[in-house]
């Protein structure tokens, strides 16, 4: 199976719900995909289509467009195709379904994306910080707004 | 006065204590030396150089700053188990050294031992005040409320009931080939023959119970470092610390003394060497301290060169394969007796 | 005999320290020398690997450089440690522990700062999560320059920091 | 992690300081006597926000803090970074330029193995096993060392090329030492295979299926020793791998005795394929002629767009997925460790195992917390 019928078996799946995909090069083909429904989505992949490998889920900011995209790049241990695909939210509210149903090890990297961006992952099994220290929760450090950034404490600079 | 004579003096006796009492801390601080160089040598490198010639005077050094650092005793620790602890422990150690003899003076084919104390009944008195140990590391790991600690110490509980059952049915074996429990007389016993060749299965039981005894590795699961930071001495800090530690040193000595006199012919030599007075005042005690140092080098070295075992493993070993080993050696002898050879 | 003292600081869940009288006494005499020559031929230091330093540390103590050889030799528990080795990036979620750490040691105790994100945050001095000016907070001997600094810079530590102890001018010790 | 304790249970915290890992991280475990019954992993101790100072750095700026994402893989994270850039901007790497990143990077994976191999058998107690792995990595760093100026973090990469060419000579030293170096690969072999005490230790301890490993996500060795071939060097060839002549290692067992066999046959694949680069590497220049990269591209404007980029770390896949908005600066980066869902694995893995065995399984994941927290 290459790049193309993927992203085809994929969208006749899932007609209102996948939209704006791209076949890059045969082994990297991008999707968008509706918030509401993606962990469905991740089933199917799952099962159907052999993505079993989940290699990353992370957020971007975008303040100009006041959105938050939550992108999860889905490999494979049988072919080498990597599909991202990605979830956007509001910026002011973003709140996404959980996929550690699907992918177990989503877990720490949606805790990790909770804290430093303030995605909220609803039916996480265990949703609390995970490298930061409890005191900076709401401070959502990797947003493009974060002030703290630069940190001028140091002294010791020339 | 006759020289035995003086040897049964009470005040004599108590004046040889004290200086083996100092020869064994001295014999410590060596084994700690060799410990590190030896480590050093197996393991591609030079170890203490700086400190004296090739770091001689490393042990010094180290007891001088460990004998100054802060005393600190935890805040939820039991204070007076917390220091009464080493002592315990020093105290078990010295309670065994009063019954070995550290070599003997060979007159006119008569034997002296050397040593602070004769009793009748000294290989069971070694044998139950060395228990005692035990004791004080379950008070160091008990009173350091420490949760590591703890479990070194479970360990050391669970690997001592393991391994003083064979030890003591290995030493029986031994008290019974010779006919006595006193151990001078158990070393005297072998002459000609060393009992490591009349019951090769009794020295082997034996010299793996002893390592566990001491916890030298593979049996070193009450410190094991990566897992339980420093076991049961994690609390400790400066010279109690050294006092733990140096109990250990000690009992290593100790140890390779026992093996020596149980089976490795104690001071025997054959009876022209010893014909001479001066001859048979030095070789024996010499001979027999080569040996008890060469034991000691082997166990040092074989500290450096296994891995450890796990704890359940270390169980497994002493009651599924040493037990039976150690009554079949007993079976042995005893067969041996009744045919009288 | 040790005294109980009630103004120490109190560390969470920790320690209460007495004072060793021997070593009061011997501060007051030429003994002192005697004390120092044994404290600085044996810095036991604390094994704790931070960040890219860290392996660095480690090759340190091992078969190559060898530290045993100036009577240098890593310990796991901070209780047998007389020196701490900050090295790497110390962040805001880590520095209690390590304060613990330090607490726990008894003292005379020194500090290395070791590489530059000890010294003053390194190529991470902006970040969010890492703590600037370590050396407000610890008592630092010897600083070690280098991102991360060779072995030999670290056995070279060690032998400013024996100098140092030698002439009386560490930050360690209370003369 | 339930914080309640039944009976004769005690909650014992292992770290964030603990002899088991070079880093910091902390184990909270639940026993039962020496079983652990329930664990959880803390991370975060040296979390350095690495993806946030990388959105504030110019491109070439950025090479010198991925360096320090893994310390024992430095130039493998280099490549996947430079790598990124490389597919944006549409750069072609010179030949002599690939096969020299090859070489680096197959002795960075020979001594980050070296190192956690070592680690490892100190682990269950056998200290001297860590000296000897030691005395030779210093032999592969110094090979390091004299190519790249440094011994742990390197900023040897460059886009389009490398900074410096192999120094005169580099192949005898490599053949010198490769040539100790594949006796000691040999005798740690044999040391292992002959130890009972080592194999009682490990043979059977920490069974990690192949279906368990692919849900958690492992890739790397822990992965090749559960049985599934898969490596990016091979499923998705970058560099010159494709030209290049090796297998992938594999084991059966899916044990810690497996993992650490994995790594022991691939610092000879690893040998083997630097000695292949060595015949192969053609002359010619070390960035794409023409062009204005070089050493030094001091600033640097990388077309918009994202690309996901992944290398095979010492470790497993190591990825970064960069989204340029066409300035000097990337817009976001992110990292993706292959340690990140080992770790993660850690607490079912160890669940019912006895203390001691928590240790030598950790262990033998050969873990890198630095990476992990970035």
């Amino acid at each position: 199976m290459d790049a193309n019928t993927m992203i085809d078996s994929l969208s006749t799946q899932f007609p209102d719900a996948i939209y704006d995909t791209k076949v890059e090069s045969k082994i990297r083909i991008i999707a968008k995909v509706k918030p509401e429904i993606v962990t469905d989505v991740c089933k199917y992949l799952k099962e159907n289509l052999s993505f079993g490998h989940l290699c990353c889920e992370f957020g971007v900011d975008y303040p100009g467009r006041n959105e938050i995209e939550v992108v999860y790049i889905i490999g494979s241990y049988d072919h080498s195709v990597v599909l991202t695909l990605k979830a956007i939210l509001p910026r002011d509210n973003p709140e996404i379904e959980s996929v550690v149903p699907v992918f177990w090890n989503a877990n720490w990297y949606e805790r990790e994306t909770y804290e430093l961006f303030g995605v909220k992952y609803l039916n996480h099994p265990d949703l609390k910080p995970l490298v930061l220290p409890e005191d900076m929760l709401g401070e959502w450090p990797l947003r493009k707004d974060y002030k703290g950034f630069p940190n001028k404490a140091a002294k010791n600079l020339v | 006065m006759e020289l035995p004579e003086i040897l049964f003096n009470p005040l004599v006796r108590g004046i040889i204590g004290i200086c083996l009492m100092s020869a064994i801390f001295l014999g410590a601080m060596a084994a700690v030396w060799f410990e590190r160089k030896l480590s050093a040598d197996i393991q591609q490198r030079y170890g203490p150089m700086r400190t004296g010639p090739h770091g001689l005077l490393q042990l010094v050094a180290d007891a001088i700053k460990l004998f100054t650092k802060e005393d600190i005793i935890p805040k939820n620790a039991d204070r007076l188990l917390f220091v009464a602890a080493p002592i315990m422990m020093m105290g078990s150690v010295f309670l065994v050294l009063v019954a070995i003899p550290f070599g003997a003076i060979i007159i006119n084919g008569n034997t002296y031992p050397i040593a602070a104390t004769e009793m009748d009944i000294s290989i069971l008195y070694i044998e139950a005040v060395s228990a005692i140990s035990i004791i004080g590391i379950f008070m160091v790991a008990y009173s350091s409320n420490n949760k590591y600690s703890l479990l070194g110490a479970f360990r050391n509980f669970a690997r001592m009931i393991g391994y003083e059952v064979p030890l003591g049915i290995s030493i029986v074996s031994v008290a019974i080939m010779a006919g006595s429990l006193n151990i001078v007389e158990i070393a005297q016993a072998q002459h000609p023959l060393w009992f490591v060749f009349k019951q090769p299965i009794g020295f082997i039981v034996f010299f793996i119970a002893l390592m566990a005894d001491m916890g030298r590795l593979p049996f070193d699961q009450n410190e094991s470092e990566e897992e339980l930071i420093a076991g049961w001495i994690t609390e400790y800090t400066g010279m109690r610390f050294g006092l733990g530690f140096f109990a250990e040193y000690i009992h290593l000595i100790l140890g390779s003394m026992l093996v020596v006199l149980l089976f490795l012919g104690g001071w025997n030599l054959p009876a022209v060497l010893t014909s001479n007075t001066i001859l048979g005042i030095i070789l024996p005690t010499v001979f027999f301290l080569l040996k008890v140092i060469l034991v000691m080098l082997f166990i040092i070295m074989l500290r450096w060169a296994v891995p450890r075992f796990r704890i359940d493993q270390v169980v497994d070993i002493s009651w599924k394969k040493l037990l039976p080993l150690a009554l079949l050696n007993l079976g042995w002898v005893i067969a041996l007796g009744l045919l009288g050879v | 005999m040790a005294v109980e003292q009630s103004d120490y600081e109190e560390v969470p869940g920790v320690i209460l320290t007495d004072r060793n009288a021997i070593s009061d006494f011997l501060k007051t005499t030429k003994a002192q020398d005697v004390l120092n020559w044994g404290r600085k031929n044996s810095l036991w230091f604390m094994v704790n690997a931070m960040g890219c330093c860290g392996v660095e540390l480690l090759s340190t103590g091992m078969a190559h450089y060898d530290t045993d050889r100036f009577g240098i030799i890593p310990r796991n528990s901070p209780r047998h440690a007389d020196v701490l080795i900050i090295s790497g990036y110390v962040t805001k979620k880590y520095l209690p522990a390590l304060k613990k750490i330090w607490d726990q040691m008894p003292s005379p105790k020194w500090v290395i700062a070791f590489g530059d994100c000890a010294i003053s945050g390194g190529p991470f001095y902006e970040s969010y999560s890492t703590r600037q000016n370590v050396d407000e907070i610890f008592p630092v001997d010897v600083f070690v320059p280098g991102c991360p600094p060779r072995c030999e810079a670290l056995i070279q530590a060690f032998f400013e920091l024996q100098k140092k102890i030698e002439a009386k001018q560490d930050r360690g010790t209370e003369y | 992690m339930d914080e309640k304790v039944g009976p004769s249970e005690m909650i014992v915290h292992l770290g964030p300081q603990h002899p088991m890992m070079p880093g910091p991280f902390r184990l909270n475990a639940k026993l039962r006597g020496e079983t652990v019954v329930d664990s959880e992993v803390e991370m975060g101790w040296i979390h350095k926000g690495i993806e946030k100072i990388l959105e504030n750095k110019t491109y070439l700026q950025g090479i010198t803090i991925v360096d320090r994402i893994c310390y024992l893989a430095a130039l493998t994270n280099e490549e996947a970074y430079v790598g990124c850039v490389e597919k944006l901007a549409g750069i072609e790497v010179p030949p002599r330029a690939q096969y020299i990143r090859v070489i680096m990077e197959e002795l960075s994976r020979i001594q980050s193995h070296l190192l956690g191999m070592g680690e490892y058998a100190s682990f269950v107690g056998f200290v001297s096993m860590f000296m000897y792995t030691i005395r030779d990595r210093e032999d592969v760093m110094t090979l390091m060392d004299s190519v790249t100026g440094a011994r742990v973090t390197h900023s040897f990469l460059r886009f389009g090329g490398v900074k410096d060419d192999l120094p005169e000579g580099f192949k005898d030293d490599v053949k010198r030492v490769f040539a100790s170096l594949r006796k000691a690969v040999d005798s740690y072999e044999e040391l292992y295979s002959s130890d009972e005490i080592y194999k009682s230790r490990t043979v059977g301890i920490g069974v990690l299926t192949a279906e368990v490993a692919k849900d958690i996500g492992v890739s790397g060795p822990p992965l090749r020793a559960t049985g599934v071939a898969f490596d990016i060097r091979r499923d998705e060839p970058y560099l010159v791998y494709p030209d290049l002549d090796f297998k992938v290692c594999v084991q059966k067992a899916g044990d810690v005795y497996a993992r650490v066999q994995v790594r022991l046959d691939e610092m000879r694949e690893s040998m083997y394929i630097i000695e292949q680069c060595l015949d192969q590497i053609p002359d010619g220049p070390l960035f794409p002629e023409g062009t204005a990269y070089g050493r030094r591209t001091p600033v640097m404007r990388v077309p918009a767009g994202e690309v996901f980029h992944r290398v095979e770390d010492p470790r497993g896949e190591m990825g970064f997925y960069m989204i340029s908005d066409g300035s000097d600066k990337p817009y976001r980066v992110k990292i993706r460790g292959p340690v990140y869902p080992t770790l993660q694995g850690l607490p079912p893995l160890i669940k019912g195992v006895k203390v001691a065995d928590i240790v030598a399984i950790a262990g033998s994941m050969d873990t890198c917390t630095s990476e992990v927290d970035r």
